[in-house]
This record gives C-alpha cells, structure tokens and sequence, in this order.
C-alpha cells in the first residue's frame, strides 16, 4: 500500500512539474517550486525524490542538492508530527526567546534541526514570524503562540504530548 | 585602424587601456600583477575570494579587479599600506580556517595559497579560531577530495560545470558550513565524476588531488620476484620536464625512459607503441563501419574520462563508441599475453605500470571488463606528477640525465603515435593509417591543420577514393558533450569523431605537472606549447605512419595476425555498458553558480 | 466620570512645516493654548506638532482627530471658534474645513485611535486595516487601479519616469538607490524582453511591515508593478516573496487573480496595447536573497548567491535580461505619486528623503506595532509619542534601527531626524525599517552578538570576509560574553568589522558589522566591563552573573524548592543561602521570590 | 477607443454598487483585523462570532475583514463605525469580549469603554 501511495506522489510531481513546463521556456528556473511542492507532497526532501526531480527536469543532481541544503526551509530528515518553531526574531530575542528557547531544548531532548526520538516533534528557529507584538512567540504547525513564558511553552507541549497519546488510544 | 582608449590612472601614474576590461585585465598588461585566488581566466568571474580587491577613488568600498570594468578617468590603488592590510587579513582569514599541516601536505611547496601567504607577509596571526573538519573522501580510485583544505574558491566547481559540464561538484549547505561535494555528499566514485582529475589541475590546495600510488609502486619496485614493467604515456614526455623547472614544450622522451629504468623497473616500454597498434585497430574498425558493417559515426574510445562520461550521459550512443581499448589498456594486454610468453615468464609475474597524464587512467586501470584471464593488465597507474616526484625522492638527477631507448618489443612508436597525446591527434594519425588502408595509397600531406589547435570542435574532410569523409574532434568533456549534441541531432553529420576528455587533450590531462609560481593552471599557452613538444617528435621521427611500425608490424605477424582478427578482438576490444552510479542524471543544464 | 472625560480626548496636529511657521503657526499654537486654558480643558486635548504634512498652500494648517478635520488658512482669530464650536461643541466649523482629496485621508478618518496614529501620516500603508484585501472592489472604490488607467490614459513611460524621479522617492529596501534613476537605467536598456521584480523577501528578524502591506492591501503593490512595467517597456512581474507568509502569498495570489479578471492584468489592459502579468516566487528561507543579484539567482532556480556588481540588474538581471527591482513598500507609494502627483508627494518628509516610511516597532516599548511616518519624524516622537514609551517604567538604553544592517543608537541620538544621511551619519540606518527599542535590561554586547549571530548563519559563504570574518568576529563575542574576553578583543571586533564592511561581495556581508560597530561605538564601557571587570551591568549574561539572597528574606523556603540543584540552603523563616559554587544560574530562584530577596549581580 | 479612466470611473460605480449591495449602508460596520499577526492572536475564532451571530439573525450590520493596522499589542482588534458617531476600535477581543459587543455595542448601543483604543 505505501509505495502506491508513493506512486501516487510522484505522479502528482510529475505532472505538477510538466505543467510547469508546459507554460514557460525556462522550467528548470523553477527548480525551488518544484522542491516545494515535493516537501509538500513527501514531507522531505529525501534522495529518491531529488534524483527523480533531476531526471524529470534534468537538471544535475549536484545542483539540486546544492540548492536543497542552501535554503533553511527546506528539510533533509524525515519531521515529526509536530514542527515547533521558535520565534528567534529581534522582537523574540529582546522578550527572551532564549529561555523558551532553552525550555523547549530541554523539554523535548533535542536541540535545533533535530527530532525527537518518538517522531512527535521536531525543533525548528524561525526568524521573525511576523507576530512581533506578541512576543514571544512559537509557531506549532501552523498555530502561532503568544506572549509565552518557559512555564506557558512546556505545558503547551505537554497538551500536545497528551492529545496524541489520546488519538493513539482513541 | 586605431582602437578606442581611455584614461585610467593605476597608483597615480596615468596610462591609456582599452575600454570593456576588468581593472584586473588592464593592470596584467601594464605590468601590475594584483593578487588573486578565485579568479581563472578560462572560468566565470566568481569575485569570491576577494583577493584581488584594489581601491578605487569616489568607490567606499574596496572593489574585486577581477570583476569590476574600467572607466575613462578611474583612479586606481592596487598597493597602499591600506588594500594591503585588508588583502593580508583576508589571507589571514582563509588561513585561519585551514589545517596547519604544510610540512606533510602533499602540494607543500606547490601550493598557490602557500605562495599567497608568503607574499602578504603573513607572519602573525589574529583570529584563530573554529576550523572545519570533515572527512577526505578516499572513495574513488583516482580523486581524492580534503575538505579540510578547501578554501571555496569555487574554481573545480567551475571547472566541472563550465568547462567539462560534468556537474559532478557544487557548493552545499552555506556560510561557514559551505562544503564542495558530489550530490548528496555521496561518495566520489559514487557520483558523475568522470575522475577526468581537472579540479585537481586548477585547485589552489591540496583540496583535490589524485590518489597517490607511489609508496605502493616504491614498495613492488624493490620486490625481486617481479618483473616490474612501465609505459610512459605520450603527454608524460611532453610536461614532465615542468615538473623539474624546464619551460614547456620541450620533450624529455629519452630522458624519462632513462629515469624510470633507474627508478628500478625491468622495461620501460612506450605507450605511443601502442598507440600506433590502437590506429591499427581503430582504423580497421572504421573501414569496416564505413563498409557498412557497424555504427557511424564512430567515436574514439582511447580517453578514459570520456568513456565514463558516455557511459552515464550518452548511453544511446554506445554502439557508436569504438570497441577499441585505449593505448595504455591495449599495451596492458600485451604485457599480460605476448610479452610473457616472448620472455618466457608466467604473465603473473608481470607488474605493468602506466605513467600516465591522467587520473582517470587510474580508474580504466580497475575496470573488471578489461581484464585479461583475470590479471589487470595495468597493475598501478601514476601520474607524471607522481612518477616526477618518484624521480626526484630516488635521487635521479632528471635535468642532467643522460638519455635511453624504449626498450624492445614494445618501445619502437611512430610520429603518429606521439601526436595521440594532443588533441587532434588521435584522429591525425588515423586518417595517415585509414587513408592507405583503404586507397592502397600513401597519404602524402600527412598533417592536418584543420584537426590542430585549442578551437573546442574542429571539423575536417578527407576524399578517400572520390568518397568523402566528414570527421570532427573535441576536447575537454564540455565540447564533446556539445558535439554529440549536434550528432544526437544529426546523426548523419560525420563518419568519425575523435573526443578526448582534458582541454587541450592528453597534454592538459589531470595528471599533469602543476603551474608554477608564476603561471596559472592550464594556461593555454602551456598546453600549446606541450602540444608542440608532440608534434616536433612526430617531425623529428622517419616513420610517421602507425602501420609501417616494424614493431606494430612484428606483433601482428607473431602474435595477433591481423588487425580485427580474433584475437585482437579478445584482448584488445572491449565493450561498454550504461552506467547508472545512484543519483546520476542525464547531463543536464549547465550554470556556473 | 473619569472616563467620559477621556472619550472626549482630541488631538490637535499642527503643521510645523516652514511655510506654515512662515504663515504664523507658532501664533496659532500658542492661541490654541490660551483658549484651552480658558475653557479649562487644557488635559483632554493635546497639541503636537507634525513636520510638512504636504498642505502649504493652505496653510497653516490643522488638523483635528479623531475624525481628521483638517483645517486650512487658519489665522489666530479662528481659533476660539474652532475650540468652542469643535472641541467642545463637537461640531466642525465648515467654513475652514479643507476638503483635501489624499489617498491617505481616508484612513484617518476612520480611526479614532488618536494617540497612536495622530503623529503617523499613512501612504503606503493607507488602505490596510480599513479595506477587505481579498475583496477587489474594496480597492477600486478607494481609486484602486485609477492610477493605471490614469497613466495609460494620459502619460507615455518616459512621463511616468520623470513623475517618480520627480518625487524625490527612494528605495525603501534600505540603501535609499533614487527609485526613479533606477527606471530609468532599465527603461533606457535595449532588450526584447525585461523584467519587473517584486522584493517581498522580508527577511529582517523583526521586520513585518512588507507582510502586513501586502495582506493588508496587496492591489497596491500589484497596480505600482504594473505602472513600473508600463514606464521601463516590460511586460513580466515577479513577486519573490517569502515562503514563511502563507497568508500573503494567498492574498497576493488572489489579488491578481482578481485582477486579470479585471482586465488590469494581462493582454491589453484597460484596452490599450501595453501587456503585463504578474507571477509569484517564493523563497526558501535564505535572508541573503533580499539581495538583488542572490534574488534573481534564486528566482533563476539557484543558490541565492550574490554575483558582483557592476553589471547592475537594470542591465544585465534576470535570465541576463534588464531587471527592475523595487521593494514592496516602494512599489506602494508609485500610485500615490501617479495621482496625487509628484509635486504634492516631494512636500513629504526632508529635503533628501521624500515621502513617508514605514517601521515595525518592537522590542521593550508599550505599544508595538506598524507605524507609518513622514521622514524627519524624529525617533523621540516614533518612541515616546506614538510608541508611549518604555514598558515597565524601565529605562530607555538603546533604539536598534535597520535590523541586522543596522546600528544601536544611544539616547543622545533620539532626536535625530529619520532620513537615509541622518540615520547613517549617526551609525546606522534606515534599513527596511525594524525598530526595536532597547531597555537597561538588555545586554549590548548580547544585542550584538544576536544580530552578527543571524548575519553568520545567513551568509552565503561565497566570499571570505563575510563567511570566515563573521565567525571570528562571533567567537570573539561569545567569549566576551562568557566572560573569557581579552585585552584587544574589541580592537580585534573593530579590525575585523572594518574589513569585512569595506571587503564583502554582497550588501550582507558590507552591513554584517554594523551592530557590533555601532554598539562598540556607542557602549564601548559595557565591552570593556564584560572583559575587564567581568561584569553584565544588564544582568543577560549568565557567565557572568550570580545570585545573592539579602535581608529582605523571610526565609519562605520557596527558592529552595524551586532549584534544580540544590544550591540554597536555610531553615523555614530564618534567611536562607546560596552556595554560589553549587548555582548553575538558571534564575529560578530569583523568578520565584516575592520579596525581592534575591540579588542578580 | 474608451479611455481607461473613463473604463475604471465606471467599474469604481460598479464596485461601489456591489459593495453596497453587501450592505455596506447598515448603520452599524464591523471590521475584524485578518491579518497574520491578528489570526495568531486569534482574530479567527473572533470573527466567528460575528459570522455566526449575523447569520442568526443580527441585522443592519455590515461585516468584512481587513488587514492590519498597526496596533500589534492589541490585537486582535474589531472596529465598529456607527453612523453618526466617532468610529471606536477594540483591542485584545476574544470570543468572550466579542459576544459581549454584539450584545452590549451592536444590539444595545453602547460602546464598551474599557476595551476601546485610545
């Protein structure tokens, strides 16, 4: 079952590639698209997916890899469910973002890129999230939390921690 | 007609330059030589390294010369105490970030970042600090690349993308962390690297440089029980007197066979022998084909880089490629099977070393298809930067060495054979041997003009009884790329192609003697100059035509019988196959960044 | 009682400009002041004074919030009138009311927010916060694509080109490059094909106002490209905007959606026969593509790393063909010059900066937020006036302008006039337009080291003073900042930071030093007690802090039991002990204690 | 040819129209700040409750989006124009505070002071 859907994946980067094609004369201008759409579809950017890109468009496997690890938005590594950023903009910093910072770290045992061991979450640092005024702020998914203290952040992982282990039950 | 100029003033003199040029282009030919690393006359401007900054008036910031053009009246400062301290600080950075290893550094004394640091005056150092440490990649049986010692200078990249368009290299990750890799930082010998070893040839550091055999070859010479058997490419002779303080373009054909039965082997035979048994070979083979019986066009097989190159990027045109082994492959056949046997020795006990211009010979060296009843036919490849270091470390006084023959029967080679190290030359001395093959008639202007020179593709026509004969010849794995563009288009375009993988052919192969201090890597003049030293000894030779090579002559009667025959097609035919190392693309856009 | 009182609260902004002090507006000020003093109402009004609000002609000039009555040709006898029918009477003397038909009017008369946004005079970012930016007629009936049709209707591109360079408008990216030189270097390319590019790549940690422009009102952005297209003969636009802003993108994408339905973009708009359309890119996370050449390269499908200039991208840009680059703030002022015209636009702001800028205030001040403000405004009045100053009753230390570009500037600077040479004469810049105020709390050395933190891990790493300098220079500070620092470290900072300025390829790299620069300029005692004392006078550096528990201890027990490892000792209500050997500096203690018992030193 | 001044005078009228037609001349207006900043400090769930409360029946009242004003340490923020009266704007609305200015404000009458931004 899982590598139909894999199938599926790739044929929708396929298509979604040759659409592209099909509208400009210069496809391969928009290789950072394509990853996007990849990351998107597969979670990561993984080797596989980057060899199928350089084929499809050919573009050489060097310079995919060159941009792929060029660019902080784009991930090597499989993510955990949850992606937790950290709101490491100048607003952030002066508010203390470093304390939540390290709170998170220690909370979760990992540091800055990496995931934890049961795959729920995986540490990120943003830079400026564009919510300065409620700084300090971290981005879960895509919930962005305010006004935070180490207090208020450990316990908002733990509601996650806890509403996961419930779905698993559930 | 007199050209346009202006006025530029260069540390307040005033001087009159042409106008659409870089600071740096005005001041080489005013005699200012501005110091620089990143820059490489044949590559992209990169402006990386900044170097080469000089200050400008009314211009707050310190500029690049090797990027910034000239202007009518521009003020220049290429020497205040001023752009010298910026220029000895951005030295001193680079070094901070390198291993502090130049005693036991393989490029000591050859190195363009050593001369650079000496010549700032570095002698203190300020900002020590973090210094990246990654792991050599040892993988490929050609190329070794040191992170460690990378400076970003960014030249292989280009150098791989630009002019070879093997896009094998490119910058990953970024800011401190920025590392030169294959894709997905696989191992080399994993990757699209054809190992043509030119990011060894234009790297200021000991970043690249090709996996060294000379403490292994060192060990075999002193081993009695061998009988320890060299070929010295044609290109080797045509540079290593570099490698010495000679001035290109003076061959040291004797000389080199002189230092290597020195150095302790038994025989140093010459690969333009089997050079001339390749256009025999080779030449028969496309008779045939144009008889009909084959592909055409046919494209040569002699250089190693280009055959990998094919393989993964042009595997459609396999049945183009000749089946012929390249020279060095070919003589490593006949050191494993007539040669024992004339000696009356078991082929076991042959240990066949090639001096070669290349690394990528390192790489043919281990293809399992060429083996001959299971014995490598060349056992140790070097470079003739290793075998001239190996001259040297032995004590062998090269410059006042007295000369000696190739030995016998594999030594004797013709003016043609001596040309198969430039490019052009393959083709040359093929057409000389084709043109009689097929007519019955010597050719009598033997040189073809068309085929010589640095021109990316050159096209030439040859009549050969009222028909006519297209062939075309590219060198450097960028043209040939571009040439078989044109063919995969038109396929009926040409007959014969010559492709060798290095600019210049052979005689600018990643093996060659690195620039010295006052030159720069594959100067073009240099490779001019090397590929005179060829076709000199083609002039300076009687015979000139592979086929009336009494020794190619004597192995056919003895061993092989004719060209094409069965057992040439054993031992000295190969076949390729479509090579798909993981993360391999078809050759794909080129860009220099 | 109290707070009737305050809903009555008026502001009164008087235009200090020189032609209105020349027509006697320091008269009318202090008239105003008798008047209210008469009434008695002195408290519930406050009278500010405003640079140049663009009105000359009519002035002096007034203008009454909430409800932004603008009074013109006023004169010291209309002012009892003006306070006892309006002030107090709540209705406005019609006689005097100047109906001026600004595009930025519109917002103020909406908000009654007097305080925070009576100082600001609001361009570009006039129509966000009171129209629907998903909704086009929104914009159409505020004379959205008006400025188009005018140009279209009325004006050849080299008109529209002599209008901007009229303006006096520069980029507002940071550098302050005249907008309208730079048309003109792109109009004036020979080329079959040029392109129209859109910054949105707002990388500045602490710089939002481009997301909030574009989600707020994204037709504006897109009817500037479209006349910048129009003047330099391109019919192609990008928008490179951040992946990080899905919201914008989707507004973005909407908006030209809606647009071409329109008939504004696409083939023959309005029409006519100029062509152009409108195309989104987005980033991937990397704050160097902000840079022109590192932004075409990424949009080229590359590593967006920068190439050296000259060629500029109005020459050689994009696919190799004439580029313009404009930021989106910049593309947003273009249809306010094309219909207020140049000449009203260039009464904005000071002699070399026109116009308005916008900044993303921040940091340790009570009301953070976008603010919008003629140039010269000085930062005293962005901080104090409409920021209310410092939260917490702390001490103001230190205003951060032009985000990781940019400088610290001290309180003898808060009266400086903001425009691109004041700012950068006094050490930094105008940037993209962060500014984040700084409180005693906060470590100057660490406010460095933050910045040249985010610059290090941004650098591209293509050239050698940028990628190795920017690491040394970070060592440097991280060891001044745990209390390892040298005699020579900050000469070391200064030498490095000099060279690196004047030596990088890249914008980036020449503007990576300037927070330590600026700060060792600024607060070079604070550099030397972190290396020579060992002290953090802001108490940020752990290393260099401990804890001490004082006599005002009562001995609760709470600190004990909140550190990790136990490191206080003391029995119940007798003062307890820190063993500083044993103390990791978390803080916990010192967080926990409500008598103030705990000392941070 | 139609001069494009005169092609976007009309769409300005056709645009006013449909605007209207929305029922933008109700004497109450409500505006909820949409913005990025504004959704994570929870402008969604706010509007929400105007969405809902309109659909149940609350009347003459126009209610829209917009993007942000500036006023970060407020939001989210919801602007109420009245006819007739200064426009108010409330600042840190929740749903709570939202269903008390339906309540209070829009059915009642009364502004809310206390949360109003000065």
């Amino acid at each position: 079952m899982q590598t139909s859907l894999e199938n599926d994946k790739i044929a929708e980067l396929k298509k979604y590639i040759s659409d592209i094609s099909g509208k400009t004369d210069k496809p391969e201008s928009y290789l950072i698209a394509v990853l996007h759409r990849a990351q998107n579809l597969f979670g990561y950017l993984n080797r596989e997916v980057m060899d199928e890109i350089a084929v499809i468009m050919n573009i050489p496997a060097s310079h995919i890899w060159g941009v792929a690890t060029f660019y902080h938005y784009f991930k090597l590594k499989p993510q955990g469910r949850h992606s937790i950023s950290i709101c490491l903009g100048t607003a952030c910093y002066v508010k203390g973002a470093g304390n939540i910072l390290e709170a998170v770290k220690k909370e979760l045992g990992i540091g800055l890129g990496e995931t934890t061991e049961d795959g729920l979450f995986s540490l990120h640092e943003a830079r400026c999230l564009g919510a300065c005024g409620l700084a300090p702020v971290v981005m879960i998914d895509d919930k962005i939390y305010g006004e935070l203290t180490t207090q208020k952040i450990t316990e908002i992982i733990s509601g996650y921690r806890k509403s996961n282990r419930k779905s698993k039950e559930g | 007609m007199e050209k346009k100029t202006i006025a530029i003033y260069i540390n307040d003199k005033p001087y009159r330059v042409e106008p659409e040029q870089t600071i740096m282009q005005a001041a080489d030919k005013l005699g200012f030589h501005i110091p620089r690393l990143c820059y490489h006359p044949k590559l992209s401007i990169e402006g990386a390294c900044r170097v080469c900054i000089v200050q400008v008036e009314g211009v707050k910031n310190y500029v690049a010369s090797c990027a910034y053009p000239v202007s009518d009246g521009m003020k220049i400062h290429t020497n205040t105490q001023e752009i010298r301290r910026a220029r000895r600080d951005i030295v001193e950075l680079i070094l901070d970030n390198h291993p502090e290893d130049c005693h036991t550094c393989e490029r000591d004394g050859n190195c363009e970042l050593q001369r650079l640091a000496y010549s700032m005056g570095i002698r203190k150092r300020h900002f020590e600090g973090e210094k990246k440490n990654y792991d050599k990649d040892l993988s490929s049986p050609a190329v070794v690349r040191d992170p460690d010692k990378c400076i970003l200078c960014g030249r292989c990249v280009r150098i791989c993308s630009e002019i070879q368009k093997v896009n094998a290299l490119r910058q990953a990750y970024r800011g401190f962390k920025t590392v030169v890799m294959p894709a997905y930082n696989m191992p080399f010998t994993e990757s699209v690297c054809t190992t043509c070893g030119q990011c060894i040839n234009v790297c200021p550091t000991a970043s690249f440089v090709e996996k060294n055999y000379t403490q292994e070859l060192f060990e075999k010479l002193s081993d009695k029980s061998l009988i320890k058997v060299a070929q010295v490419a044609p290109s080797v002779r045509a540079a290593i007197g570099e490698a010495f303080g000679i001035p290109p373009g003076t061959a040291k054909e004797k000389e080199t066979a002189a230092a290597l039965k020195r150095m302790g082997f038994d025989y140093v035979f010459d690969t333009q022998f089997s050079a001339d048994l390749t256009i025999m070979e080779e030449a028969s083979e496309f008779l045939e084909r144009l008889q009909g019986k084959g592909k055409l066009p046919m494209i040569t097989s002699c250089s190693s880089a280009w055959m990998k190159c094919m393989e993964q990027f042009y595997p459609d045109l396999i049945d183009n490629i000749s089946t012929c082994k390249s020279p060095m492959s070919m003589m490593g056949s006949l050191l494993k099977t007539y040669f024992p046997e004339k000696i009356k020795t078991a082929p076991g006990k042959i240990f066949s070393v090639a001096v070669m211009c290349c690394t990528a010979k390192k790489y043919e060296a281990q293809r399992p298809e060429l083996k001959i009843n299971g014995l490598n036919g060349v056992d140790i490849v070097v470079t003739t930067r290793e075998a001239a270091w190996m001259i040297k470390s032995a004590g062998i006084d090269f410059l006042n060495i007295k000369g000696e023959e190739f030995d016998h029967p594999l030594g004797l080679s013709s003016g043609a054979g001596a040309i198969f190290g430039t490019t052009g030359g393959v083709m040359e001395a093929a057409i000389r041997t084709a043109y009689e093959l097929y007519t019955g008639e010597t050719l009598l202007d033997i040189e073809v003009n068309d085929l010589r020179g640095l021109k990316g593709i050159k096209e030439g026509k040859l009549v050969m009884d009222g028909k006519e004969v297209r062939v075309a010849v590219a060198h450097g794995l960028g043209n040939a790329c571009d040439l078989l563009d044109i063919v995969r288009k038109e396929p009926d375009k040409y007959h014969f192609i010559e492709i060798m993988g290095c600019p210049g052919g052979c005689v600018g192969g990643g093996g060659q003697p690195y620039a010295d201090a006052n030159s720069i890597p594959l100067d073009e003049d240099c490779l001019r100059l090397r590929a005179k030293a060829l076709y000199d000894l083609d002039r300076s030779r009687t015979i000139r035509r592979s086929h009336e090579n009494p020794d190619i002559q004597r192995v056919y009667k003895e061993f092989l019988g004719r060209p094409l025959s069965e057992i040439s097609h054993k031992i000295l035919h190969t076949h390729y196959s479509k090579k798909e190392p993981k993360g391999i693309i078809p050759r794909g856009l080129v860009r220099a960044r | 009682m109290g707070k009737n009182k305050k809903k009555k609260e008026f502001v009164i902004t008087l235009c200090d400009g020189t032609a209105c002090i020349h027509n006697g507006s320091k008269e009318i000020k202090s008239g105003i002041e008798k008047q209210l003093e008469k009434h008695g109402i002195s408290e519930s009004v406050r009278i500010i004074l405003s640079g140049c609000l663009g009105m000359c002609d009519k002035g002096p000039v007034l203008i009454v919030n909430p409800g932004y009555t603008i009074y013109g040709r006023v004169t010291e006898k209309d002012i009892p009138e003006i306070i006892e029918s309006h002030i107090i009477g709540g209705k406005a003397v019609s006689r005097l009311v100047i109906d001026e038909d600004h595009l930025y009017n519109r917002f103020f008369r909406v908000f009654g927010d007097v305080g925070f946004f009576g100082r600001q005079m609001r361009i570009t970012l006039r129509n966000c916060g009171i129209i629907d930016p998903e909704n086009i007629d929104d914009y159409i009936s505020l004379r959205g694509y008006e400025a188009i049709a005018k140009v279209l209707s009325d004006m050849k591109p080299g008109e529209v080109i002599e209008e901007v360079k009229h303006s006096g408008l520069r980029g507002r990216g940071g550098a302050g490059f005249p907008t309208g030189l730079k048309w003109e270097f792109t109009a004036g390319q020979k080329s079959d094909e040029k392109y129209v590019i859109c910054n949105a790549d707002e990388g500045d940690p602490g710089a939002f106002m481009d997301r909030s422009a574009i989600e707020g009102d994204p037709h504006t952005v897109i009817e500037g490209m479209i006349i910048g297209g129009y003047a330099v003969g391109s019919s192609k636009g990008i928008i490179y905007i951040r992946a990080e802003y899905p919201l914008a993108i989707k507004r973005l994408e909407k908006a030209i959606k809606d647009s071409r339905r329109n008939g504004f973009l696409g083939e023959n708009i309005f029409g006519s026969d100029f062509s152009f359309d409108i195309e989104i890119r987005l980033g991937a996370g990397a704050f160097v593509c902000g840079e022109e050449t590192a932004l075409i390269h990424s949009i080229e499908g590359s590593r967006g790393m920068p190439r050296p200039r000259p060629p500029y991208p109005s020459v050689n840009g994009l696919f190799g063909k004439p580029t313009l680059i404009n930021n989106v703030e910049t593309w947003a002022n273009i249809p306010v010059i094309i219909l207020d015209g140049a000449d009203w636009f260039r009464k904005v702001g000071t002699e070399k900066s026109k116009g308005t800028k916008v900044f993303a205030l921040a940091g340790k001040v009570k009301n953070t937020g976008l603010v919008e403000v003629p140039m010269g405004t000085t930062l005293r009045e962005i901080i104090f006036d409409i920021g209310g100053g410092i939260e917490n009753g702390k001490k103001f230390k230190a205003v951060q302008t032009g985000g990781p570009s940019g400088g610290c500037l001290p309180e003898k600077y808060l009266d400086t006039p903001i425009d691109y040479e004041s700012l950068a004469k006094a050490g930094s810049i105008m940037g993209s337009g962060g500014m984040i105020v700084i409180d005693e709390d906060s470590c100057m050395v660490g406010i460095a080291k933050f910045f040249l933190e985010f610059t290090q891990n941004e650098s591209c790493g293509k050239c050698t003073p940028c990628r190795e300098g920017t690491k040394r220079m970070l060592e440097i500070l991280t060891r001044i900042t745990e209390g390892k620092g040298e005699e020579g470290d900050v000469e070391k900072l200064e030498r490095l930071g000099n060279l690196i300025k004047k030596a990088s390829l890249c914008g980036l790299g020449q503007s990576a030093p300037n927070p330590v620069l600026s700060t060792i300029l600024n607060f070079r005692e604070e550099y030397e007690e972190h290396i020579k004392d060992k002290k953090c006078r802001a108490g940020e550096c752990r290393s260099l802090i401990g804890y001490e528990i004082n006599s005002k201890c009562v001995g609760c027990g709470a600190c004990k039991r909140v550190c990790p490892v136990g490191a206080i000792s003391g029995t119940p209500k007798n003062p307890h002990f820190i063993d500083k050997a044993k103390c990791v500096k978390c803080g916990q203690c010192y967080e926990v204690c409500k008598f103030g018992a705990i000392d941070k030193k | 040819m139609v001069k494009p001044l005169d092609i976007i005078r009309k769409k300005r009228a056709e645009a006013i129209n449909r605007i209207v037609g929305k029922g933008y001349l109700s004497t109450k207006r409500v505006y909820v700040g949409m913005a990025t900043c504004e959704i994570a400090a929870g402008s969604k769930k706010v509007m929400e409750v105007f969405k809902e409360a309109v659909n149940k029946g609350l009347t003459d009242v126009y209610l829209s989006q917009k993007g942000c004003a500036g006023r970060c340490n407020l939001e989210p923020t919801v602007e109420v124009i009245e006819e007739g009266k200064i426009p108010v704007k409330y600042g840190k609305i929740n749903e709570e505070r939202a269903r008390e200015i339906i309540e209070k404000h829009l059915k009642g009458g009364k502004t809310i002071e206390e949360w109003i931004i000065k």
